[in-house]
């Protein structure tokens, strides 16, 4: 039952949690004694805020296991997939600070606004084009392709939105794609089974393209499942530099 | 802010310059020594066309290359968009360039 | 009580395999017609397609036929499935799993010479299961969600369905009640044709998979609407969930059948190893053996600090452990465990729930203009559902659905007229919290998940289950009496918490009491009062009903449509199975 | 929040930071260095004066420090072309150091040859 729980909690230590509570742009931090746990990410400890202590946080999650990209926010400054971010590793001096997704609109509370991020995946070109229907063989492809390699290296985006939060270019620019669309639209530009390749490399080509990172690797930094959208937004220069001459011609 | 156009003239410009910065600097550490004077630079440059082209070369790469440096400095810290973009960015662009062409011309005509 | 009103034609609820295969399908049959998305979470994101982790069973190539993946489900099913339904799933996941390659844009796995590369789960006689790595479902709903935004889809994003309300009249369904959540508003939306594709997801036991968003809402609403439900008893648990302490959501989350399968140790608070004690097969025994084995062992008191047993990788080498499980051993040790050299402590875990609407081959109910697909709909999986053969279903039915309705929509002229006594209903039934003092729910969520594991889970009998109808009545009882703060209802999670709750102790009930209902073991259930199969021959399953507000469970009698007890459709020259010995 | 705790707390967006910084100063540089040189040709003695005027030791030192930011923006922006044009190398943070510690280096020898 939770009262066992709460018994234990009882003799446990507590840790200082701040966090960010508002409504679109108005806002400020509030303060919480969590008690600590040896098992807790830090979407338990907004869970537990929300279950004892403020019933009216308001926080987004879905699959808890790092599979949906929900539960994104901003913990001691950096943007971190909270199901499974152990609490033990981002304590900051028994500090816990936890604010929404940057660059992204506030919702309420920690949920943000992730339809922008979308909008951009979908003017990335990052949608596949295809060539073949269903009543055609599915094609044999080598998976030790130069291209397919590329592809395998990208391909595993949650489209969590943490490397779009945690880019300057974003911030910046509004119009900037970001990374995970922007890595996306890379791996459509290897996929030999899509058929848009100019159409995406003119995508990724105008103000707001592949053209405006400046590779501060911050997508690299905190992408949660180790890609590195930075080498593939170097790629998608490559291949529009070629075209550029191309066009020239 | 930067399309295809302006980022393939910034990394054009920067591959083209990076012999010439080489260069300049290895100029200048020759030089420095012993300090410098005008009598000592002039009698270098005046009147030769490869530092005429040299130095041109540079000043029009290096008006480019700063222009849409700046232009992305401008947009992306002072959030200027648009037409007052642009017009900035060739302002900055033949600016650079005409004071440039100034100097060069100033320490190589014979 | 103010509502927004909003009219559409094709309405879906859900954004699984099988909701945004229904949107796809419905935009490229009926351009024409309005498309209507709605969503509990996020489009994509919510629902439990993306955490598919094994892969997809379909029968191309090494040998396999639809036959055999169709002998498979049915016996896998223990003769319960409906034969049609299971067939139509085997038939059309061929010609999905081409749609995915060729028009979504999938990437499976392929072997050396470019060809899909399929392993074999349990319970399967062909090398079937197609897969991406072990995140075979982000790659499908990756790319299908990608689809579905670049269309012309109107899209209600944290969209909560809260009621199906039925036309003025009766003579079909008119429309859905939501809460817009992040306002905290009522929304009626008008359609032709409606899609539930919300995902069933057992998430009242103390251990469950599936995401959190799921609460069973779709099958609650369903009940509300007077539908048929089947197989309500079966509910699947998965052996392996993490067990990491009450506090935290990680616990119960899967840790992937392979581990087992590559010569995994289940060791009880003993240290010693138990599952031949139950089992020939020991550890790599089926799902629902190996999880009565260890519910056995956990009841006899030999457990780790937990309560669970453990999982031990260790003696096949941590660096080999390491690299075979890559996602795995990262996921326990973002989460402080030590999966490739130590010992995790795990549970048996509800995962996945084989019952249902009663629906027919073409995803159609009842009650004209409501289509059920995915894990909302039953029949398809029997008793057990074989790994690999969700995911096929979500996206076979979630096609088959789209066609359907976008051909239904086409031969309507108007949208039906509510019975706005019925949308009164409901609206007052959501808002009913909002009108008793605030207390906290979740202590009466921890009661729920103790009373199914207790007495509806892992194994089962008569004493227990009456006890537990019982504890759930009160918990819905008390739930009655718990309030939530109405000063904010803009994405309140705490109302919604307590809605969930209604959801979860509303089908809660009504599977204890399949679950008495059905006296013999099959698949999922076992009752140890009555631990035998039965008689295949004579095979029912279980259909519950709400009327007048009381739940009914009936038995009906399996149509071998296709197939009977004894039969087989593969010739007789056929081998018994085509895996390799392993 | 300190810089320590944020998003950019990590080597090469120092990197990135010190490329733009760099360029920034040496484009509002650049005006001065023309007009100077200009002198050349309309009044030759004043461009001898700011010649002698480079004499002084913190004029050196700020000469040193143009150098210094001329040769970083050069190796650093050559890191970024080879980032972009030449396959991906898992060493960018070792490229980034080379880069400083090279216009450093280049730098010192300006000076150590001035003085």
């Amino acid at each position: 039952m939770g009262n066992a729980v709460d018994i234990v909690a009882e003799r446990e230590t507590h840790m200082t949690v701040r966090v960010w509570r508002g409504q679109g742009d108005q806002g400020r931090y509030e303060s919480f004694e969590v008690p600590e746990r040896e098992n807790q990410t830090v979407l338990d400890v907004v869970t537990w805020i929300q279950q004892n202590a403020d019933p009216s946080l308001s926080y987004r999650y879905a699959c808890r296991v790092g599979m949906c990209g929900s539960c994104a926010m901003t913990v001691n400054g950096k943007p971190r997939w909270t199901c499974r971010t152990h609490v033990q590793k981002v304590l900051d001096g028994g500090i816990l600070e936890i604010a929404p997704l940057r660059n992204m609109p506030v919702i309420k509370d920690l949920a943000a606004d992730m339809s922008g991020f979308f909008d951009k995946w979908v003017a990335a070109e990052g949608v596949f084009h295809p060539t073949a229907t269903r009543t055609d063989e599915i094609p044999k492809i080598d998976p030790r392709e130069e291209r397919r390699v590329e592809i395998d290296n990208a391909i595993e985006c949650i489209n969590c939105g943490i490397c779009y939060a945690a880019c300057d270019v974003v911030a910046a620019n509004p119009d900037y794609l970001g990374p995970a669309a922007l890595n996306r639209a890379w791996t459509l530009v290897n996929d030999q089974k899509d058929g848009a390749r100019d159409a995406r490399l003119a995508a990724v080509s105008g103000g707001g393209g592949c053209h405006n990172c400046h590779s501060q690797q911050g997508c690299v930094q905190h992408c949660p499942n180790d890609l590195n959208p930075t080498a593939s937004i170097a790629g998608l220069k490559r291949e529009t530099a070629k075209s550029f001459f191309k066009w020239r011609r | 802010m930067l399309d295809l156009r302006l980022y393939m003239l910034q990394r054009i410009t920067a591959i083209l310059m990076a012999p010439l910065v080489l260069t300049h600097i290895a100029v200048m550490v020759y030089a420095i020594q012993g300090g410098l004077s005008a009598a000592e630079i002039l009698g270098r440059t005046q009147g030769s066309l490869g530092w005429a082209a040299f130095y041109g070369l540079f000043v029009a790469a290096v008006s480019v290359h700063a222009a849409i440096g700046l232009r992305a400095i401008l947009h992306e810290m002072a959030g200027l968009r648009g037409t007052g973009l642009a017009i900035f960015t060739w302002a900055a662009g033949l600016g650079l360039f005409a004071m440039g062409a100034r100097a060069v011309y100033a320490v190589t005509a014979a | 009580m103010q509502i927004e009103r909003h009219d559409t034609d094709i309405l879906i609820l859900g954004t699984g395999g099988a909701g945004l295969f229904a949107a796809l399908h419905a935009q490229q049959a009926a351009p024409e017609q309005k498309i209507t998305i709605a969503v509990k979470g996020l489009i994509g994101k919510c629902g439990c397609t993306r955490m598919v982790q094994g892969g997809y069973n379909v029968a191309v190539g090494t040998g396999d036929s639809v036959e055999r993946h169709f002998m498979d489900t049915i016996k896998g099913g223990k003769w319960l499935p409906d034969q049609d339904m299971a067939w139509k799933l085997c038939k059309t996941a061929v010609e999905r799993i081409t749609e995915l390659e060729n028009e979504i844009g999938c990437f499976f796995d392929r072997n050396p010479d470019g060809t899909l590369h399929q392993k074999a789960f349990a319970g399967q006689t062909a090398d079937r299961t197609v897969h991406k790595g072990d995140l075979t479902g982000i790659e499908i709903i990756s790319r299908l969600m990608e689809q579905v935004l670049a269309r012309p889809v109107e899209k209600l994003e944290e969209h909560r369905a809260i009621g199906l309300i039925p036309a003025k009249g009766g003579e079909g369904l008119a429309g859905v009640l939501f809460i817009d959540m992040r306002r905290g508003a009522f929304r009626f939306v008008r359609a032709k044709t409606v899609l539930m594709a919300t995902g069933g997801g057992p998430t009242m036991y103390r251990y469950h998979t599936p995401s959190g968003d799921k609460t069973m809402d779709g099958l609650a609403m369903a009940l509300r609407l007077g539908l048929p439900l089947r197989d309500m008893e079966m509910v699947q648990f998965h052996p392996t969930g993490l067990l990491a302490g009450l506090g935290t959501r990680m616990t119960g989350t899967v840790l992937e059948e392979g581990l087992r399968g590559a010569g995994g140790y289940l060791l009880n608070g003993d240290g010693q190893r138990f599952m031949f004690d139950y089992d020939d097969h020991g550890e790599r025994a089926t799902r629902d053996v190996v999880s009565r084995g260890m519910y056995a062992e956990m009841r006899a008191g030999r457990t780790t600090p937990n309560g669970g047993v453990y999982i031990s990788m260790a003696h096949l080498g941590p660096d080999k452990v390491a690299s075979q499980f890559k996602g795995m051993v990262k996921r326990c040790a973002d989460c402080g465990f030590d999966l490739a050299g130590g010992r995790v402590e795990v549970v048996p875990t509800a995962h996945y729930f084989m019952g249902g609407v009663v629906v027919d081959p073409e995803t159609r109910t009842a009650i004209p203009g409501l289509y059920v697909a995915g894990e909302d709909a039953g029949g398809a999986h029997g008793s057990n559902r074989l790994g690999g053969n969700g995911v096929a279903n979500s996206t076979v039915y979630g096609g088959v659905a789209g066609d359907v309705m976008a051909a239904d929509a086409r031969a309507m002229t108007s949208l039906r007229t509510p019975d706005e006594a019925v949308l009164e209903a409901e609206i007052a039934r959501a808002r009913h919290p909002l009108t008793r003092k605030a207390q906290p729910i979740q202590p009466l969520r921890e009661a729920l998940m103790d009373a199914m594991w207790e007495d509806v889970g892992v194994l089962r009998d008569a004493e227990g289950l009456k006890r537990g109808a019982a504890r759930v009545a009160e918990i819905g009882a008390e739930l009655k009496e718990i309030g939530v703060a109405d000063d904010n209802l803009a994405f309140n999670l705490t109302w919604h918490d307590w809605l969930n709750l209604q959801s979860l102790v509303e089908i809660s009930d009504v599977i204890a009491r399949a679950a008495l209902w059905r006296e013999n073991s099959r698949g999922a259930h076992y009752r140890e009062d009555f631990p035998e199969t039965g008689d295949l021959e004579s095979s029912y399953f279980t259909v519950a009903r709400q009327v007048d507000g009381e739940t009914e469970v009936t038995r009906e009698a399996v149509e071998f449509s296709i197939v009977r007890p004894g039969e087989t459709l593969l010739k007789e020259d056929e081998a018994e199975t085509l895996v390799a010995a392993q | 929040m300190s810089l320590a705790r944020t998003h950019r707390s990590h080597p090469l967006w120092y990197a990135y930071a010190l490329h733009r910084v760099s360029g920034l100063l040496l484009a509002l540089f650049l005006p001065l260095h023309f007009w100077v040189l200009s002198f050349a040709l309309t009044d030759p003695a004043r461009l001898d004066g700011f010649l002698h005027w480079a004499d002084l030791p913190a004029v050196k030192l700020a000469e040193f420090g143009l150098v210094f930011l001329l040769a970083v923006h050069m190796f650093g922006g050559l890191r970024l072309i080879a980032l972009e044009f030449l396959p991906w190398s898992g060493r960018q943070k070792a490229y980034a150091a080379a880069a400083a510690a090279l216009a450093f280096l280049v730098a010192g020898l300006f000076l150590l040859r001035a003085v």
